[in-house]
């Protein structure tokens, strides 16, 4: 369990996130939704260690209890943005995280490949990332995430830049993996049917300062999920964004 | 043999050319040395000797004088000119310059050393004349500059720029410092270090006889002597050489009369000591002017020509 | 304050740079012909701080001179070889080819040719000083993005817009990183150029002392040389940060 | 009415876009739709004429059947990043479009200044870009193209990184905006929802090479349609990009 | 052929400069000693061949190993800097002074620190190479994109790996520049560091030919010094090339 307490981020007189308190599970998916510019975005930033120069957080980060210090082994993060690295092929960009991991090139390089036909990219491993399209440069970036072994994954819109049929595909498989091999994800995303359809939990953002201000588990299993029910929740969910929570 | 390094202090040139012919005729390898004579370098020779770089030097008089002022232990063993092989010249057709009191006004080409300052300034007054004029330091541009006429006068020694001017046909003339106030010197020192002179008097005294032979030998054979030099260097110019070992020979600027070839003049080295005194060009070793330069003949040793 | 205890450590370490020179000079004895200590040198500087200063403010004021035309002229080679790519190959070969000239031989052409005046030595201090500059420009409007010229091409903008809103802006922090290198040069190369000839300036200062055999004022000279130099640096970096549209907010990247 | 004839991008070997003919009429919002990689992009860079220097194209582009070159002033463009410049403010990056096609900066401002409310930027125009969220940035994009006066307007994938509400307020706005000042869209949108209910027109490429294989008009006005023909309408979207139109 | 087209603009130009300098000697009738034609300094280039090859071989030796050490030195003084920020502001102003000394004042000082043999030559032209490239790396380096580094930081990649992963690649570009501007003063530094005492090397023998009175030789050595550059450069360009892992492929942006 990885529990976030009380954080607030600011920037210099602007309060961002206020009093945010947060927990992750173990094998189970989380979708963060919100307002664009409600800070998502800097919340997983934090999470991940990097939080951008001009921003100053307070805040507890604990897994099992324990307080941890960032970047931490046990967190992976993918990026809003992809930032694959223009000088690496897109074998090496995808295989990167491995190699930081302590893997050897080879062996860094035999496990990423076999995923490459699965996220649609077969033929693409010499080619550089200005010879991609945004939806499979995103994909490369989830590849380079998702290959790291990290008991929690945080996943910052993901999937984009996809079309509803890749995004879905993608989807699939990444449920199918996470079956195979739980961790506890935390996900952005502004598509309510993927908050819907993959989560077992919601958690609802509003802006100015950015909080939770819903937290809605979703028990039913996914196979289980009809699609009426969805329907209704992502209703509800739109109301929740729709609503004007300043104080 | 035993291994001995000596420093220039220009170029390879004419004024080295005992050296050459004490080298390569092998009067050095007869005494049991092997000489090497260092590449020029910007480091003044006075300095190199000092540091330790060389075991002796060959250095222009005015830098032996300012060294021994500002108290390096450095003894003079041997002259190589005569007489002062410097001059000041001009060019033939500026109608302006006929005399040294005619140079105020004018414009120098310089090399930057107050001891210019002193001369000019010596000749003109002497002349009776104003001693004023602008200076452009210039340093070895200075000859092309005054031959293009963009200034007026400059000093040269006569017998490599004043041989290359007569070469090239340049119409110039020029004014003896001596004839106008300013004591006439010897020049081209060669000298050693205090220590070494007490350490290894020995060394000293082989390698300045052979040195002796070497440019009496140059003395007596100017033309041989100057093919010598021409295979022995990198002379571009090899009519240069030839004219300016001619020129030395004419003037008898190695040999005069029967004065030992090298022979030191204390005295005129003590005038011209003074002189450089008188007009403020010394300094001590603390940057102050030194007002006498003292009893120089403690600043010279011949005692390796003794028996 | 914090200016203070930014450059400590520089001042730390000149510092004991100093001292241990010092102790040398004192302890081995060494001729002050050869190698003066930090203390004659100061000696030399305080006694001869009137005509030192003469020769400096001849030298800077050369330099400040040089250094404009300098930047100026690499500006604008570099908008010309920008604009007109045959240019580029015409002429960056002939400029690479500027620099290869050793200047003990090209200074005393320039004193032949343009006298005793201020221009050769400018024209020496913009030979020295452009050619950092114009790499660096060049190198620096290299690094405007592809989209950014994407997006502004697909506006209609002709190639002076392109130029003035997307190259011209990627190249500020190489430009500065030219400026920064040249800058360095500038002092040392009017000095160069004096060294040719002049009637004046710390170059003829050097040699005059070197001629006369003070050592001690050479190094005063240096010293003064290396004065002037910073001041410089600190007006470029002055005028690098008065220039920075972010100075106000957090750093960009 | 903008025509596309017979147009074919290729890379080296590879033929990324082959033999593609399309239409934009005046007024109307055209939607593209396609698996990622499709060719989507190269398409609207190749309109907008700025095709990458790696490809080549054939084909020809014609308004009111006069052959043009591009870049032409008649056709505005927001690329799938948002490629706002760091060193402008937002109000500058904003107004850029507008001072490139001539005007001051006292103008250009002054016209980009009252849009910054209704796109949720009030506040940030003296920001730069690296001080607002993904979504505000595109949100920026959006502006700076809209407000150029282009008779076509090329958008890819112009709301990707916005969430579902603030989604939806863009497009009500774009509509309006549309209403009063009738132009040409062509849209590249992942968002089969997006496409259903503004667009005049649907068209469906398939990937490898790119190729229109699906053209299909929507007659109803936006206002009538009901949102269960919009969801068969998505449905057969949703087959057609799941089909396997490999010859 | 595609090469030949491609420097023919150069060539040129080149030709045109030398035509009418080659005019203006004849028709002025300048005196050779003054400013030799290119035909004089053409004739003398070949006719001291033999003897001019030496000094090259000489100087290129010199430059080749001053040159490697001082791109070992600068890299590795980069990479101390990046690594210890409070090194960085201890030692970058030392490094600037370094380059305010003129070489004028400081040749002498290297002879009678280091002899007449290599060393000093080789850390002349050390010093004067290695601060473009340093300060390139440096500015490559700041080059980074916050992007690539956070995405590395949040896989808990420690500050080596940031390093050989973001930093070094990212400054590749700025390298190869620095590269550029430093291979451009190479030979020259090395000519001028055979001023400070050298028993062979073009600087020798322009300091030879100038105090023989031989303006064509001097410009001969010129040319040669030039030649020499223009090579350096090409081997710096051609392994640039050969190090681009895009050089197959398209050009990235
Ligand atoms: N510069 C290039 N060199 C080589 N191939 C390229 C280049 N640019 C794009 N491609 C290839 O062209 C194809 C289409 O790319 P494009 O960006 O047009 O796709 P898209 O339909 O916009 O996809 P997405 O929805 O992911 O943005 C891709 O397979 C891509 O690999
Ligand atoms: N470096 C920064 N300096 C100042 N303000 C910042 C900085 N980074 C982000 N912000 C502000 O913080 C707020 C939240 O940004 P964040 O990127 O976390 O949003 P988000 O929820 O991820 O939005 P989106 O869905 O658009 O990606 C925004 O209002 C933004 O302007
Ligand atoms: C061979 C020879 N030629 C020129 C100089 C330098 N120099 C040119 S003029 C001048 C002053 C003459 O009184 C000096 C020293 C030298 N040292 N040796
Ligand atoms: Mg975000
Ligand atoms: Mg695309």
């Amino acid at each position: 369990m990885l529990r976030v307490e009380a954080l607030t981020v600011t920037a210099r007189e602007r309060t961002l996130v206020e009093n945010l308190s947060l927990d992750l599970e173990d094998g189970r998916i989380t979708c963060l939704i919100g307002p664009s510019g409600c800070g998502k975005t800097s919340v997983i930033k934090w999470l991940a260690g990097i939080l951008p120069a001009g921003l100053a957080a307070a805040g507890k980060l604990a897994i099992d209890g324990r307080d941890i210090s960032r970047p931490d082994p046990a967190i992976g993060y993918q990026p809003q943005g992809d930032a694959l690295f223009p000088w690496l092929t897109i074998a090496e960009n995808a295989a990167l995280g491995l190699e930081v991991a302590g893997a050897s090139r080879t062996s860094a390089r035999a496990r990423v490949a076999p995923l490459f036909p699965a996220f649609g990219l077969a033929g693409t491993e010499e080619l550089f990332p200005d010879q991609l399209s945004g939806g499979m440069r995103q994909r490369v970036a989830f590849l380079r995430t998702i290959v790291r072994q990290s008991r929690f994954i945080l996943l910052d819109e993901p999937f984009s830049a996809l079309d509803a049929v890749t995004r879905m595909r993608m989807q699939l498989w990444f449920l199918a993996r996470l079956e195979a091999e739980p961790r506890g994800v935390l996900m952005v995303t502004h598509d309510l049917r993927e908050a819907t359809e993959i989560a077992d939990r919601v958690l609802v953002m509003a802006a100015a300062p950015g909080r939770i201000v819903a937290d809605i588990p979703i028990e039913t299993p996914r196979a289980a999920r009809s699609e009426a029910a969805l329907a209704d929740l992502r209703q509800f969910l739109k109301s929740l964004l729709l609503e004007d929570f300043s104080s | 043999g035993q291994k001995v390094t000596l420093a220039l202090d220009w170029t390879l040139n004419t004024n080295h050319v005992g050296l050459i012919v004490a080298r390569d005729r092998g009067f050095y390898e007869k005494a049991g040395l092997d000489v090497d004579i260092l590449p020029y370098s910007d480091t003044s020779s006075a300095a190199l000797l000092t540091g330790g770089l060389a075991d002796f030097a060959y250095v222009p008089s005015l830098a032996f004088i300012s060294a021994r002022a500002s108290g390096a232990d450095i003894t003079a063993l041997w002259v190589t000119m005569q007489h002062e092989t410097g001059r000041l010249v001009y060019n033939a057709d500026n109608k302006a310059i006929t005399r040294p009191a005619d140079l105020s006004g004018k414009t120098y080409a310089g090399f930057g050393s107050d001891w210019e300052k002193a001369l000019i300034g010596t000749m003109i007054r002497t002349d009776g004349g104003k001693p004023e004029w602008n200076t452009v330091t210039l340093g070895t541009g200075a000859y092309e500059a005054l031959a293009s006429g963009a200034v007026d006068f400059t000093l040269e020694v006569s017998t490599w720029e004043g041989v290359n001017s007569k070469l090239l046909h340049r119409h110039q003339a020029s004014f003896a410092y001596s004839d106008y106030g300013v004591p006439d010197q010897q020049n081209g020192y060669i000298a050693t270090r205090a220590a070494t002179l007490k350490d290894k008097p020995d060394l000293v005294r082989t390698f300045m006889r052979a040195t002796l032979e070497g440019y009496e030998w140059a003395a007596e054979n100017p033309e041989r002597a100057a093919d010598m030099m021409i295979a022995a260097g990198d002379f571009p110019n090899p009519e240069l050489v030839r004219g300016s070992m001619q020129a030395i020979t004419e003037s008898g600027f190695l040999k005069d009369g029967d004065t030992p070839v090298g022979k030191i003049d204390a005295a005129r080295l003590q005038r011209m000591a003074q002189f450089l005194a008188d007009n403020g060009v010394l300094k001590d070793a603390t940057g102050n002017v030194l007002k006498q330069p003292g009893d120089v003949s403690k600043w010279i040793d011949e005692s390796w020509r003794d028996r | 304050m914090e200016t203070l205890r930014r450059i400590l450590p520089a001042l730390l370490i000149a510092a004991a740079i100093l001292a241990a020179w010092e102790l040398y000079c004192v302890r081995a004895g060494v001729s002050p012909l050869l190698l003066p200590a930090p203390s004659d040198v100061a000696r030399a500087l305080v006694a001869n701080r009137g005509e030192i200063a003469g020769h400096a403010l001849s030298t800077a004021s050369v330099t400040a001179l040089g250094f404009s035309v300098s930047v100026a002229f690499a500006f604008l080679a570099s908008v010309a070889l920008h604009f007109v790519p045959p240019l580029e190959r015409g002429l960056m070969p002939l400029f690479v080819v500027s620099q290869t000239v050793p200047l003990i031989a090209l200074a005393p052409l320039m004193i032949l040719w343009f006298g005793f005046g201020l221009l050769p030595k400018m024209l020496l201090v913009v030979l020295v000083t452009f050619f950092p500059m114009l790499v660096s420009l060049l190198s620096g409007y290299a690094r405007a993005a592809q989209d950014h010229l994407d997006l502004l091409a697909s506006m209609g903008a002709g190639k002076v817009a392109l130029f003035r809103r997307v190259y011209l802006p990627s190249a500020r922090a190489a430009f500065f990183a030219g400026l920064r290198i040249s800058g360095t040069y500038a002092i040392v190369a009017a000095i160069f150029a004096e060294y040719a000839g002049a009637r004046r300036g710390i170059g003829i200062f050097i040699l005059s002392a070197k001629n006369n055999f003070r050592a001690d004022l050479v190094l005063a000279a240096v010293v003064v040389s290396s004065v002037l130099t910073l001041g410089l640096l600190g007006v470029v970096r002055l005028i690098e940060w008065l220039s920075d549209r972010r100075r106000g907010h957090h750093a960009p990247r």
